[in-house]
């Protein structure tokens, strides 16, 4: 970023730990995607991952959210200490994410995308669904205005009925923030939330994602390669290279640690 | 109307289709003949038609509901396969349309007081089975000397193929001879290492073979591949054909299976159908008539001209309907003589079909042989144990009628 | 307002986009009449937002859009003197046009060793020469080099992204289409992307079309640029005009009248100011 | 102009919810169904309600059936003929021995076993994907067959081992069996039909459906956003199976007359995967559409040539069948390859736009 | 004793009647791994060249001529069906295409029947049919025919593998298998890829079509052979040539010793499903097949 350096973040305090990653080991084969990292994820905070490509930072959020099952280490989350986190768990105590490569589901309209991310919150079984009546349908419309306020928040109201499939990259970016944001998560794990975005769009994003922080106190964990974003909205960083934890601090003292810039931010990024 | 309309629920297609086809062109050409030289049949012509099943149940069923109110109504149906007339059965005795399943279809069938509409003569499944025992009993110098031997039968694994195990359970425990079942699985039935090499191992008296389609030719390549002796291995009427054999070539060769119908050229019918081929109105070619499955065909034409002709003595000569057909099949005598007088002497047995005994009065199959060019007829008929079969009949055909609250009409 | 290389003005384009319009699927109007030229040995980016036709324009060029159930239904596209339309796709690379497609599209299943040699497939038996670019595309992405014998599908998203761009690099191409190489990538190598497109573009004379979201970086290397907004072009000039004009800069380069904003100050959702209403 | 979106304005999420969104649309469905009951049996002959529209609608429930499972939750299946088996041969067993259950009971209870039997073989869809799932379903597609054969039992030991269906009427009107007229049987079937289409249509739009389909479209993502691989995949193997049996125990019952397993063969679950895709993956309405095309074609191009008393002969018209058959297959799929469903939503978009282009 | 000779006789003649299995599996496989098309029609193909081998024999041509005609005829072919279907279904997904084949494989048998009618042809092409006895009086029997079949299956595997793995254009056959979009950009030609292994398929087929014929006679009860093929393609993972052996291996000896061994407890006839289950529980341990590629699965 040339332009010159604005704002910054403000010094926020944050609560307990909520999620706590401890000597984490993954390993694939004779590849060490990670290699004993621990960190803290505080509630309420706004934390990114950042690091060269490879780093092992989208394997990182697997471990979070439980795809990837860590040879080593422990995850500590709502008060269990476990070693490696099982999806379902993650999802239904309010664990969300978005995914690097777009994992919508291509064939449904971004409305129903969105209502699958209340799936865990409706209950009705099989017989009300088949008739789509009665307690289905008032179920299923309070969880249908619970998705047009994401729609809305998010301003993707002119795609609702278009299959994802088609939407441009941008967009589907989106409608995957829409749809996690849709679980009403405690924990929102963003994997390059704005990997193919121009600047406003960029903007945009950054203003969803600190809304969401403010006012659901959604605790945020994101990946992200642009320095100007991460810097700007995050309060917290954690840096990795070749799966070890390099740096763990502020942005600004992330940014000055000389071992980053050496590994990743090359010479002075502002 | 003025024509006799006979459909044909044929199957000239996919893998069944070289079994099929030869069969329909003998119905066609009997038909084709009688239309050619007689006008038809005491001067009323017959309109035959053909709708191909390709041996699928559903197929045959929309075939059957195609045809039966075309042209005035169908007169009799040749399903020609096992389950479409399973499908058929109450259908057409709803519909009052007589079913031909001539040496096929549902034995029990033969009860003709719960299954008015059905025919089967001049044969069914059990009686056969009863007299292939015959024959071999005569091989071995009677039945005494079938005591304490193994038998072994290979049929496909399918209601057609298990029709004749009671009858054989009822023949071993009376004979005192054991029998191994080998059965094979009908999607797979090119696939019999398994059984032949068991049938290897254990040496069967007899091999008996319930097969159909590719299964017949598989098994007789395989039983020769484990040098089993081609003389003891005996078809029953549908896995004797050309088909069957000229496949598998030399090896084939002694192969026995039983019919009922001759096979060849050497009839006096064939002068009339030649005439039929030389007049350009053959459904066929020429070199390719007088095999076994063709001969069944022909037959099965006579047997239903000849029914019309019983018909029309009562109804008066014009197009019948299938009610009145159900009469003339009920009530067909053909003796030696008038097979002789069509021309038909070896070629066809005689049959006697009464109102509770649609099989014909006295089933009798012929054996015959294949010596690797054409099949040759080594005995004299045969007849079945009907003492031992006909109760086995009454009782299932009873349990259907249960089943279905059908009142069984008095025959007396 | 031309073409800002100074060698390109006499020369013949190398590919010219005239008027093209695209439909998906039969109805879904996407592009109404785009057209561009990009000079022999030019670096020519194209611009514009989420969904303007960037990807489409792109495909559209290389001849895939028909595996996507879309078609140019009018206007031409002409490569090299020679309409796009009459050769396939595997033409096309064989003149020497080759695409870094959006999304990665690696091979999964090979190894990102075969990965790359699958781009030399046009060229042949060429056996040395194909094993000095490889050594070559080792060179420029030291990362690939150690995951050489992993699966595409196991590599992270941007290892992806390096071998998507080696592979086209592979094939030795007279231009090269490249749709957001930048994206998924750390800083530090989109940097040195796009000196290895600059490196190759001096020294190799290969013509570069770019579709890319980081207008700033695609500004500082490209010399042209088009502007698109919903399947037009709304604006087209030198890089140094483009990165000058206000508009470009507020919307697309996020400097406001009073410099650079931080993310976090955005607080007022802005209305996407439309060329066309 | 006349068909369109623009202008309908919805109030409520629950209008906006409805099945159809689009009045003409309603409207042309509720027109269909209507006709259907009260129009269709009066106008056709024997034939076409007994031998055309019958197994038609029996052939659309087992496709929505499977359409439920591939189409929709994106698991292979080549079993549909052993489930519709299962579903026959229940039915029959239940018909058989306790007489005095209504037939729509019977037919029920059929499909439920089926359903049953669907899911023990579902089990193994968490491990086995893709087309090799096609081979724990090709398992129950010959293992099921065989045990209906071989197990006295299912046919009470009858010996010929086809057993007939029995007839069972409601209403005091026969239903079943051969003696049932075609009109009575096509009403039956034609009410199975619609009733399970609509509650096909219920499903796939609420929350189970949504289940199914993120499941079809990324097994990963759901399982992640807290879907059960599991559960879903087996409930849509259950609900798919249970289509499959009621389809199997209507084509017994009603169509053929007979419980034979031969009639349930491997070809039979071809052809409901060709009406599947033929008529589109994921549409209810294209189950419909594609059964019908794909039972029709044949028997169309065959009467056709009846009809028109073409010299042809049979084995000859039957290669033509074939060819024509396998001819337009491809040549619908290389015009539209989500079927024909997806055709008639090109069709009404253009409509839509009418009269311009686009 | 001799019943250790018999479970020898009967694993020994099942492998080898498994590897009949592998050469029409063989067909399928080259054609997936090469386009990621589930190739439904290759059974009708060995049905098809067949029939065209043995409907020149017995127009009275030389072996050698009617196999050349034959093999002319599968390559016209594989150009069809690259012209007039897979070119305009590039990049639809795989049940699409397999839809497709499908299609093709009704033409092509109604086609087939259409030419050549539905007889049975007998064909002799040869191969030696006489039965080697080894151990104590015979005790084991090993038919000349099924070793024939066998080696000549082995042999195919072998080169096919070999032509998969180091080759250049074996290399963009899995390319393509991947990704047919990313396949084209980078200039991979498609449609030759797909006339190549169609040709090869075809091949395949005729060679499979020959030695099933010998059998069984030329008819068209082959393509429901056709259907074995599927659990042994399965199990040896469509991705894998040599699959296609072991699995044709492991399917035909366990199939065969199945139902002689526990066949009699359930009433025979297991052998119609055994394949089947037998290639589940493989697969419940290594999804993919026994030599598949593992399947991907990553976000
Ligand atoms: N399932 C897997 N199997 C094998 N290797 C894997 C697997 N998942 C990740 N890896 C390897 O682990 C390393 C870390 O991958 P990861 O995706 O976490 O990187 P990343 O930090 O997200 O990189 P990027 O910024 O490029 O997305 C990479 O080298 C990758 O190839
Ligand atoms: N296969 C398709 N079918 C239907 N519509 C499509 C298809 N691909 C793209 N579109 C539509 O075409 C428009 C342009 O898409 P395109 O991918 O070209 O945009 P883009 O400029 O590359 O955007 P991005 O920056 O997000 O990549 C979008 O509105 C999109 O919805
Ligand atoms: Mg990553
Ligand atoms: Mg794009």
């Amino acid at each position: 970023m040339n332009a010159p350096e604005v704002g910054g973040a403000v010094q926020r305090t944050f609560g307990e730990p909520v999620l706590t990653l401890e000597n984490i080991g993954l390993g694939f084969g004779g590849v060490k995607a990670i290699d004993g990292v621990s960190f803290e994820v505080r509630r309420g905070e706004i934390m990114a991952i950042i690091g060269p490509n490879g780093a092992g930072k989208s394997s990182m959020l697997n471990c979070i959210n439980g795809f990837y099952k860590p040879q080593v280490g422990t995850i500590t989350f709502k008060g269990r200490t476990m070693p490696a986190m099982d999806p379902h768990f993650a999802a239904s105590n309010g664990i969300a994410r978005t995914f690097q490569n777009i994992a919508l589901f291509r064939g449904m309209s971004t409305l129903d995308n969105l209502m699958t991310g209340r799936v865990l919150k409706m209950k009705r079984g099989f017989f009300w669904q088949a008739l789509h009546w009665g307690p289905a349908q008032k179920e299923e419309l309070e969880n249908r205005a619970y998705v047009e306020h994401v729609i809305d928040f998010l301003e993707i109201q002119a795609i609702r009925r278009t299959p994802v499939g088609r939407l441009p990259y941008g967009l589907q970016k989106r409608v995957e923030l829409g749809r996690a944001l849709a679980m009403e998560p405690e924990i929102l794990l963003l994997d390059e939330p704005m990997a193919g975005m121009n600047v406003e769009e960029k903007q945009d994003m950054s203003r969803f994602i600190l809304e969401v922080n403010e006012e659901f106190g959604t605790t945020i964990v994101l990946i992200e390669h642009d320095m100007g974003v991460v810097m700007d909205i995050s309060d917290h960083v954690v840096v990795l290279d070749y799966g070890r934890k390099i740096a763990d601090g502020t942005p600004d003292e992330v940014r000055a640690n000389q071992q980053v810039i050496d590994a990743y931010l090359g010479v002075s990024h502002d | 109307a003025d024509q006799i309309y006979i459909p044909n629920l044929v199957y000239k297609t996919g893998p069944y289709g070289p079994s099929g086809t030869p069969v329909a062109h003998g119905v066609a050409d009997y038909l084709a003949m009688i239309n050619m030289r007689d006008g038809g049949v005491n001067g009323v012509p017959i309109l035959y038609e053909e709708c191909e099943t390709g041996y699928k149940t559903d197929r045959g069923v929309e075939c059957y509901d195609r045809v039966k109110n075309q042209n005035g109504g169908a007169v009799v149906i040749n399903p020609w396969s096992t389950g479409i007339t399973y499908a058929l059965i109450e259908k057409a005795t709803a519909d009052k349309i007589p079913i031909l399943s001539l040496g096929y279809g549902r034995t029990s069938a033969a009860d003709g007081r719960v299954f008015p509409y059905v025919f089967n003569f001049p044969s069914t499944y059990w009686n056969q089975a009863t007299a292939i025992f015959k024959y071999i009993a005569d091989q071995e110098g009677g039945f005494d000397k079938l005591k304490g031997k193994n038998f072994g039968f290979v049929y496909l694994d399918h209601p057609y193929g298990k029709e004749p195990i009671p009858t054989l359970d009822i023949l071993a425990e009376k004979y005192g001879f054991t029998y191994d079942k080998y059965p094979v699985p009908p999607a797979s039935m090119t696939e019999q290492k398994s059984i032949w090499l068991q049938i290897r191992r254990s040496k069967p008296a007899y091999v008996i073979m319930w097969g159909w389609g590719a299964m017949n030719a598989t098994a007789i390549t395989e039983a020769s591949n484990v040098k089993y002796p081609m003389d003891h291995f005996i078809g029953n009427w549908w896995a004797a054909a050309e088909p069957d054999v000229v496949p598998v070539g030399e090896a084939a060769k002694g192969y026995k299976g039983a019919t009922f119908n001759g096979v060849g050229t050497d009839f006096a019918v064939y002068k009339d159908i030649n005439a039929l081929y030389d007049a350009g109105k053959g459904t066929w070619s020429k070199d390719q008539i007088g095999g076994v499955l063709y001969s069944r065909g022909l037959v099965t034409g006579a047997y239903m001209v000849e029914a019309i002709k019983v018909a029309q003595a009562k109804f008066g000569n014009r197009a019948i309907t299938g009610e009145e057909m159900q009469y003339g099949l009920e009530n067909l005598d053909l003796d030696a003589a008038k097979i002789a007088k069509l021309g038909l002497t070896g070629l066809m047995p005689p049959v006697k079909v009464t109102c509770d005994n649609h099989e014909g009065q006295n089933p009798a199959i012929l054996i015959q042989q294949w010596n690797g060019k054409a099949w040759e007829i080594k005995s004299d008929w045969i007849a079945a144990d009907t003492a031992l079969v006909r109760p086995l009949i009454e009782q299932d055909a009873a349990q259907y009628a249960k089943e279905n609250n059908i009142t069984p009409r008095s025959c007396s | 307002m031309t073409a800002a290389t100074e060698a390109s003005a006499p020369a013949a384009p190398l590919l010219r986009v005239n008027n093209i319009e695209v439909i998906y699927d039969h109805v879904i109007l996407v592009l109404r009449g785009v057209s561009l030229e990009v000079p022999q040995g030019g670096i020519v980016a194209l611009l514009g937002a989420n969904g303007a036709g960037k990807t489409t324009t792109l495909k559209a060029i290389s001849n895939l859009l028909g595996t996507e159930r879309g078609e140019v239904t009018k206007g031409s596209i002409e490569f090299d003197g020679a309409n796009v339309e009459a050769s396939s796709p595997n033409d096309l690379v064989k003149r020497g046009c080759i695409q870094v497609m959006e999304g990665r599209h690696c091979f999964e299943h090979l190894t990102v060793e075969e990965n790359l040699l699958t781009g030399a497939f046009t060229r042949g038996g060429d056996r040395a020469g194909i094993q000095a670019d490889l050594e070559m595309v080792y060179n420029y992405f030291p990362r690939l080099r150690e995951r050489r014998t992993s699966q595409a599908g196991y590599t992270s998203g941007g290892e992806q992204q390096m071998c998507a761009i080696g592979r086209a690099l592979m094939s030795r191409p007279k231009m090269i289409l490249l749709d957001e190489p930048s994206m998924g990538l750390a800083p530090q190598l989109v940097e040195q992307i796009f000196e290895i497109v600059k490196t190759i573009n001096e020294n190799e004379g290969v013509t570069i079309l770019l579709a890319e979201q980081n207008t700033n970086i695609a500004l500082k290397y490209a010399r042209y640029g088009y502007i698109l907004e919903s399947g037009r072009v709304v604006m087209e000039g030198s890089a140094d005009m483009l990165r000058n004009n206000e508009d470009v800069k507020e919307f697309y380069l996020g400097l406001g009248g009073e410099g650079r904003k931080s993310f976090r100050d955005v607080k007022q959702y802005r209305r996407r100011k439309r060329w066309l209403g | 102009m006349f068909y369109r979106e623009a202008g309908i304005f919805k109030t409520s999420y629950a209008s906006d919810q409805a099945l159809f969104r689009i009045p003409l649309d309603r409207l042309f469905v509720i027109g269909v169904v209507a006709a259907a009951y009260l129009v269709v049996p009066f106008v056709g002959d024997q034939y076409w309600l007994g031998s055309i529209l019958l197994p038609s609608l029996i052939l659309s429930i087992a496709a929505l059936g499977l359409n439920i499972l591939t189409g929709y939750c994106g698991q292979v299946s080549l079993g549909t003929g052993a489930f519709m088996a299962a579903g026959a041969f229940m039915a029959y067993k239940f018909a058989s021995n306790i007489t005095w259950l209504p037939i729509p009971v019977v037919i029920v209870l059929g499909g439920l076993c089926a359903a049953a039997i669907g899911v023990a073989f579902g089990l193994p869809s968490l491990r086995i994907k893709g087309f090799y799932l096609a081979v724990t379903t090709l398992a129950a597609q010959f293992f099921l067959l065989w045990l209906f054969q071989k197990i006295p039992w299912f046919v009470n030991y009858s010996i010929a081992g086809v057993p007939t269906a029995p007839p069972r009427e409601i209403f005091g009107i026969l239903v079943t069996g051969a003696e049932a007229s075609p009109a009575a049987r096509y009403l039956f079937v034609l009410t199975f039909a619609v009733v399970l289409a609509l509650v096909a249509a219920n499903l796939v739009r609420g929350r189970i459906g949504r289940t199914w389909m993120a499941i079809r479209d990324m097994d990963i993502a759901a399982e992640l956003i807290g879907i059960k691989p599991l559960n879903t995949k087996l409930s849509a193997f259950a609900v798919s199976s249970f289509y499959c049996g009621v389809a199997g125990a209507l084509w017994s019952f009603c169509y053929i007359n007979t419980v034979e397993a031969s009639a349930f063969d491997i070809f039979r679950s071809f052809m409901v995967l060709f009406m599947v895709i033929v008529g589109g993956l994921g549409s209810i309405l294209g189950s419909f559409l594609g059964a019908f095309f794909i039972f029709l074609l044949p028997i169309g191009l065959n009467n056709a040539v009846t009809t028109f008393g073409l010299p042809i002969a049979t084995e000859t018209i039957t290669y033509i069948e074939f060819m024509v058959f396998g001819a337009l297959i491809v040549f619908f799929l290389i015009v539209e390859p989500h079927g024909l469903a997806r055709l008639w939503q090109i069709v009404k978009e253009k409509l839509r736009l009418w009269p311009f282009p686009y | 004793m001799s019943e250790l000779w018999f479970f020898f006789e009967v694993l020994l003649s099942g492998m080898f009647a498994g590897t009949m299995y592998s050469l029409v599996a063989l067909g399928f496989v080259l054609i997936f791994k090469a386009s990621g098309v589930f190739n439904f029609a290759q059974g009708t193909m060995v049905l098809f060249a067949a029939l065209c081998f043995v409907g020149f024999l017995e127009m009275g041509l030389p072996m050698v001529v009617a196999a050349l005609i034959a093999i002319a005829i599968m390559v016209a072919w594989a150009f069809t069906v690259e012209r007039l279907v897979l070119r305009h279904l590039v990049n639809q997904e795989p049940i699409i295409l397999f839809m497709a084949t499908i299609g093709v494989s009704f033409f092509l048998e109604g086609f087939g029947e259409f030419i050549w009618g539905g007889d049975v042809h007998p064909l002799n092409v040869g191969i030696p049919d006489d039965a080697w006895f080894v151990g104590p009086d015979g005790a084991m029997m090993i038919q000349q025919f099924d070793l024939s079949a066998a080696v000549i299956a082995g042999l195919l595997v072998t080169v096919l593998a070999l032509f998969f793995h180091y080759t250049r254009i074996g290399r963009a056959l899995r390319a393509v298998a991947d990704d047919h979009q990313a396949a084209l950009s980078v200039g991979i030609p498609l449609n030759q890829i797909w006339v190549i292994v169609w040709s090869v398929a075809g091949f395949v087929a005729l060679v499979a079509g020959i030695i099933w014929g010998s059998r069984l006679g030329v008819q068209f009860s082959l393509s429901i052979v056709a259907l074995k093929a599927l659990p042994v393609l399965i199990l040896g993972g469509f991705t894998s040539v040599p699959g296609a052996i072991v699995g044709g291996l492991i399917i035909g000896a366990g199939e065969k010793l199945a139902e002689i061994y526990i066949g009699p407890f359930f009433g025979g006839a297991i052998e119609e499903w055994f394949a089947y289950v037998l290639a589940m529980f493989f697969l419940l341990f290594r999804p993919q097949g026994l030599f598949g590629e593992r399947i991907i699965e990553r976000v």
